[in-house]
């Protein structure tokens, strides 16, 4: 066991995947020569060789049918896109043919893959590199996609992405890549993919969450705990499919929620969390459903970045007027 | 600054395409130049136009071919018809265009990978995919995908020229693992305008990946013309692009097809790297049958490509050779409309899928979250 | 006036705009001379000639760029996406471009352009001819998302989309081009793009939906009405900006809320409308809010196709039970 | 029936690209041929190679040229150090491909249209786009896009290739207003492999629009070399793939760029059609502040391409016609720095937007949907 960041743990768990089975394939844009562009390849080129670990030309839509074609053969290609918004010209693929192989075929041709890709804002990195968009693809069926939030959860849920035999939209917040480090151990154990995770107990209400929004959001409990008041926080972890159950029996135990996500706030996945609590958990409602997004603008430049960001105060403030509604 | 704009133009000569360029003054040289062969072994009539492949004077192999062409045009007229009773969905007709399908697929071993669109059914034919299977996909059942034949090939893609960046990553699985395959993607003119048929050329030149590209230019894409979808003089010229060669046979032309075809997936297979084949034939009939080319097609334009017919030509091929008798074709005529007929009732009697198949093949183990939903499909209640 | 389709309605709206501002330019696949193969643009060739009427080589990438390029010099291009499955292309470029360049050039560069395309099942179409994927477009910042359900709206809503100074989406029902026929006024008046039509008063449920679900929702109500069940029915019309507000004041009255898409449930659009009402209605909500969606799955083949619809008995069914829950 | 395979195969004679093909039999012809010109008007030492175009004989014109490529260098060099001190985001140096930019740009008239990537500083600078306005731009402030010089030109594009798009957009509004306008789009190496620049480079040919393609090909798309992103021999030959014709410059050569540039861009104004322009140039730094040249470039490459500098280049041209001296040299570095330093501290003393800034952009009326969030934004409660 080691102290290590999300992003190293990501790293280990692609080595420890393509270590058991010699199917698992890297390819991207730099994910090779240059271990990609925020390393979380590096070194898997130097272990296991250039027909495992492929640096692609510059073609978004080619990585992903690509990666579809290599999944029907029987690889376990796991793609790179390198921002999240350079990824679009993929959900084409993911949504006609990743996503649907093995129903159109009636499952004769599978598709055993991974597209990972950074996501989201507050790194100060220049246009288009801020998106948080987890919905569009937490919307398409046939898919699972799933955000880690810790290094032990990001290699976990990675392990479980890369042997899961159906595509795996494997979104990494860029925020927390080296924001915390943890132990964790390279047992290979995987954790799994239809569960959410409750990071902190609590009484008064539920706030409930995912990627880099889950830090704020355990800083915004521990606020509220100073002020007496007590949050469950529950990481999603995994939006697609939904655990819906863990969300409900925390509020039913609450009686209030307060959804946070980075992601513009129409349409966005908090939008079906709450819509899920309002009908199959009407009755434990104490309060509104508070809902803590991104605004439904462009993610700003830097000098605007944090503004743009949902904030801990933003967060303290919603569970408040949840627990003080009456 | 731009008041520098107009200064100093000096003309440099411009050469139109297809012209190789004369050098000027020594700042100014040809560093690169390319050709684009055409290829055709049988002319309109059947006559050849020198001498032929060896496996053109093997009667068995030009009859089998025959065979499997004139199964696919029956199949295919039948299959307008069922559509035209109702008894069939939308339906892409290959009328005019079997030779593509049916000399490409006639030279991929077993266990090459096919990914065509939807109007290959001449290679689905010859690959074993049964007409009962074509007739079910195009019926509206996806059972009829899960071909019984090829069990590797692609399903037929609908969506323009996604299929070729699948093509890649199968040839990339092939070369990645060492193995003697070829992946062999075949798709329209139209397709050739969309940016993934071309990221497909460019990866597959660069890794020299084991695929082959068919173009099957049937001169239209549903309405819009051929020359209305590039300038590009060829479309095998594309294969440029990606650094490697592309080549133009007569689409109507079995022969041709069949030795192009050879040649590419061979070099493929042996590490030669990718080929392009572009077969120029004409969809003689409408985009489907949901489509009228009446609106927008030149009133004579089908009726003088019968002249060109690729069935016809192979015919007279095999009669000028004495391989064939109005005998052979009466009873391979009436063969193949039994087995069409055969297909068909087959086909009406398959039993419909249950309603909650639409969950059951979505992923390997169906997520719990999704067992509610199903519970409904199935006539349960409402969550 | 005349009784006329919804697809004809389409077609007057365009040349109506085409007539009033030489800025309006129509390109796509098969538009021209083939008037589109919905035949959506029929006519328009003939009279507006080959400079307006623009047919394009098939590359839907390439059509929602150049739409933005054209856009940005001032044109205002109404792009046509032959099926809404085949316009996924086009998202990188709403996303990334068109529905930021006004925003990341401050104001310098506007975007008017109106992508159409047909949306939906039921119309025993091919693979891929049948999704109903409006929120994906309706998260993303920057764009109006409009849904037309009746000939009227139909020709109001586009041609206040081809007057709109911004960049919308707008997605055509193919089960409703041909199904009704209404009087519509060729008068040039366009109808607003963030209200709501209350389409049915009701006073015991509102069932609130849009597109071609509004055809099954309206039988719902009148089924309801001979159960002596008063439904209001709602069709939002322009999912993006949302009109929470005429969804609120009938919640308020009647207390229950069934909504109703033929898109996957999970993410879908519905969500957010269950999570606004759940954020600033709930007080109002005598009854958990009910969804009647597609499934998480792939739009079947033709022969399960109507098995996939939300039909009119699961409304019903979902009506019933919201009234019946006390 | 795949027992056909392996009969009457005939192989095809293969040609290396660059080959022209000789015809074997009658059956096999050639039927187009294409060409790719190189250009080179300067060697590495300034030293014509040939005729010069008369624009190469003025002084004045050949001076502004090399006053914008140094301005140019010494915005860029401060933009790097302001980086590292935290002044400035993450930047992508033009560093050795100054000539590519403002040869393109010094042809453009100003109300032709400029679309280009993160790294045409020197071009942008041509234009008129102001130095505070990159600082401000690199600086993470959208007001820097607001060009207050080429009001038409485009934000730069950091969505690889997607502007190429754009740019046709941009010249078939110009064609179908029949105004003798071009649009230029600048665009790198890397660029070349996505579909959004063949598809629009395919529209560019076949509705022969004004617009011209200008590769900066510096041999990198971060760590990924020209070799790896596609076999093609030159970048220029991609436009065959449209149908029309591509050249290669020396893209360290001022006077080649812009000569192609001229040729390219009057064509395309006066009707003749697209152009491509492949510039080969070389990355002299790292992809951007973030990167590190240093894990995956050969360690002696970068230095070996010194002798190659557009700037010295020209500077030596400048000092053989006599149109230079140290003493200018001295006083042009002087000016370019002043003037560096005043866009720079105009630059830090901007006063940040509002936050609400960030909706009052996005369309041109706000939805009263999202009065609610601006008003958080502007420091009000939660909604
Ligand atoms: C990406 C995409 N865009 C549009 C369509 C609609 N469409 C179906 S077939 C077709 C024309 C295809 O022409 P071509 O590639 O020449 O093939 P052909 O039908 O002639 O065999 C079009 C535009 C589609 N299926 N996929
Ligand atoms: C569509 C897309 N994919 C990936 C990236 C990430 N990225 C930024 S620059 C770059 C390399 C571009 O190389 P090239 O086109 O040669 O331009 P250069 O940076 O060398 O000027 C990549 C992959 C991007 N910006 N856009
Ligand atoms: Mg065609
Ligand atoms: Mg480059």
């Amino acid at each position: 066991m080691s102290e290590i960041t999300l992003l190293s743990a990501l790293t280990l768990a692609m080595a420890r995947a393509m270590e058991e089975d010699e199917n698992v394939v890297i390819l991207g844009q730099d994910v090779a020569v240059n271990g990609g562009v925020f390393r979380a390849t590096e070194g898997l080129l130097e272990r296991f060789g250039n027909e495992r670990v492929l640096d692609t030309p510059l073609a978004e839509t080619m990585i992903a049918g690509m990666a579809v074609g290599m999944a029907a053969e029987g690889l376990r290609p796991v793609a790179e896109f390198q921002f999240m918004g350079f990824s679009y010209p993929a959900i084409d693929q993911l949504l006609n043919h990743g996503g649907r192989l093995r129903n159109r075929s009636r499952g004769r041709l599978t598709c055993p893959l991974v597209f990972r890709t950074p996501m989201g804002a507050g790194i100060h990195a220049p246009e288009h590199h801020s998106d948080s968009t987890e919905v569009m693809f937490a919307h398409i069926p046939g898919l699972r996609v799933v955000i880690p939030s810790s290094p032990a959860r990001a290699y976990g849920l990675l392990l479980a992405s890369i042997r899961d035999p159906d595509p795996v939209v494997f979104l990494e917040p860029t925020r927390l890549y080296r924001a915390l480090r943890e132990d964790v151990a390279d047992d290979g154990e995987a954790l799994p993919l239809d569960t959410c995770f409750t990071l902190r107990q609590g009484s008064d209400v539920t706030l409930v969450t995912w990627g880099a929004m889950v830090k704020e959001t355990l800083a915004a409990a521990d606020s509220l705990e100073a002020d007496g008041i007590s949050a469950e926080v529950v990481d999603v972890a995994t939006l697609k499919p939904l655990d819906t159950e863990t969300i409900l029996a925390s509020v039913e135990k609450t009686g209030r929620l307060v959804i946070i996500h980075e992601a513009a706030k129409t349409g966005g996945f908090g939008g079906e969390i709450a819509a899920q609590v309002a009908e199959h958990g009407l009755l434990h409602l104490q309060a509104p459903i508070g809902r803590v997004c991104g605004y439904d603008v462009v993610p700003p430049l830097p000098k605007l970045e944090d503004a743009f960001l949902p904030s801990e105060a933003r967060i303290v403030e919603a569970a408040e007027s949840a627990v003080a509604f009456a | 600054m731009t008041t520098l704009v107009k200064q100093g133009r000096i003309r440099v000569k411009r050469k139109t395409p297809g012209e190789v360029f004369e050098c000027g003054v020594d700042a100014d040289r040809t560093i690169a130049t390319f050709a684009v062969r055409y290829l055709q072994h049988l002319d309109p009539s059947g006559q050849p136009v020198g001498p032929l492949p060896s496996f053109a004077e093997d009667a068995e192999v030009m009859t089998a071919l025959y065979k499997s062409m004139v199964l696919t045009r029956t199949f295919d007229g039948r299959a307008i018809s069922l559509q035209r009773t109702g008894q069939l969905g939308t339906y892409p007709s290959c009328l005019g265009q079997e030779a593509i399908g049916t000399g490409v697929a006639s030279v991929m071993a077993d266990d090459d990978v096919l990914l065509t669109t939807y109007r290959e059914q001449a290679a689905h034919i010859w690959r074993g995919v049964t007409l009962e299977e074509i007739f079910q996909y195009w019926g509206g059942d996806e059972r009829g995908s899960d071909f019984s034949g090829p069990r590797r090939d692609f399903p037929v893609c609908v969506t323009i020229a996604a299929h070729a960046v699948h093509a890649v990553g199968v040839a990339s699985a092939m070369k990645l693992r060492h193995e003697p395959r070829v992946a062999v993607c075949v798709l329209g003119d139209g397709a050739t305008s969309k940016g993934d048929f071309y990221e497909a050329v460019n990866l597959a030149g660069v890794w020299r990946l084991p695929v082959v590209f068919v173009i099957n230019n049937n001169q239209w894409a549903i309405s819009v013309p051929r020359h209305a979808q590039t300038a590009a003089e060829t479309l095998a010229q594309k294969a440029i692009a990606g650094g490697f060669e592309g080549v133009q046979v007569d689409g109507n032309d079995i022969v041709a097809v069949r030795q192009a075809a050879t040649d590419a997936i061979e070099t493929a297979r042996t590490g030669g790297g990718p080929g392009l084949i572009e077969a120029l034939s004409y969809r003689m009939g409408d985009h489907t049958t949901a489509d009228d080319a009446g609106r927008y097609r030149p009133k004579d334009e089908a009726s003088n490509h019968q002249s060109k017919d690729p069935v016809a030509r192979l015919r007279a091929f095999l009669d000028d050779r004495g391989w064939w008798s109005k005998e052979k074709e009466k009873t391979l005529i009436a063969k193949c409309k039994a087995r069409v007929e055969e297909a068909k009732e087959a086909y009406l009697a398959i039993v419909p899928e249950e309603t909650t198949a639409m969950f059951d093949h979505l992923y390997e183990t169906l997520p719990p979250a999704l067992a509610a939903q199903r519970n409904i499909a199935a006539g349960g209640d409402d969550e």
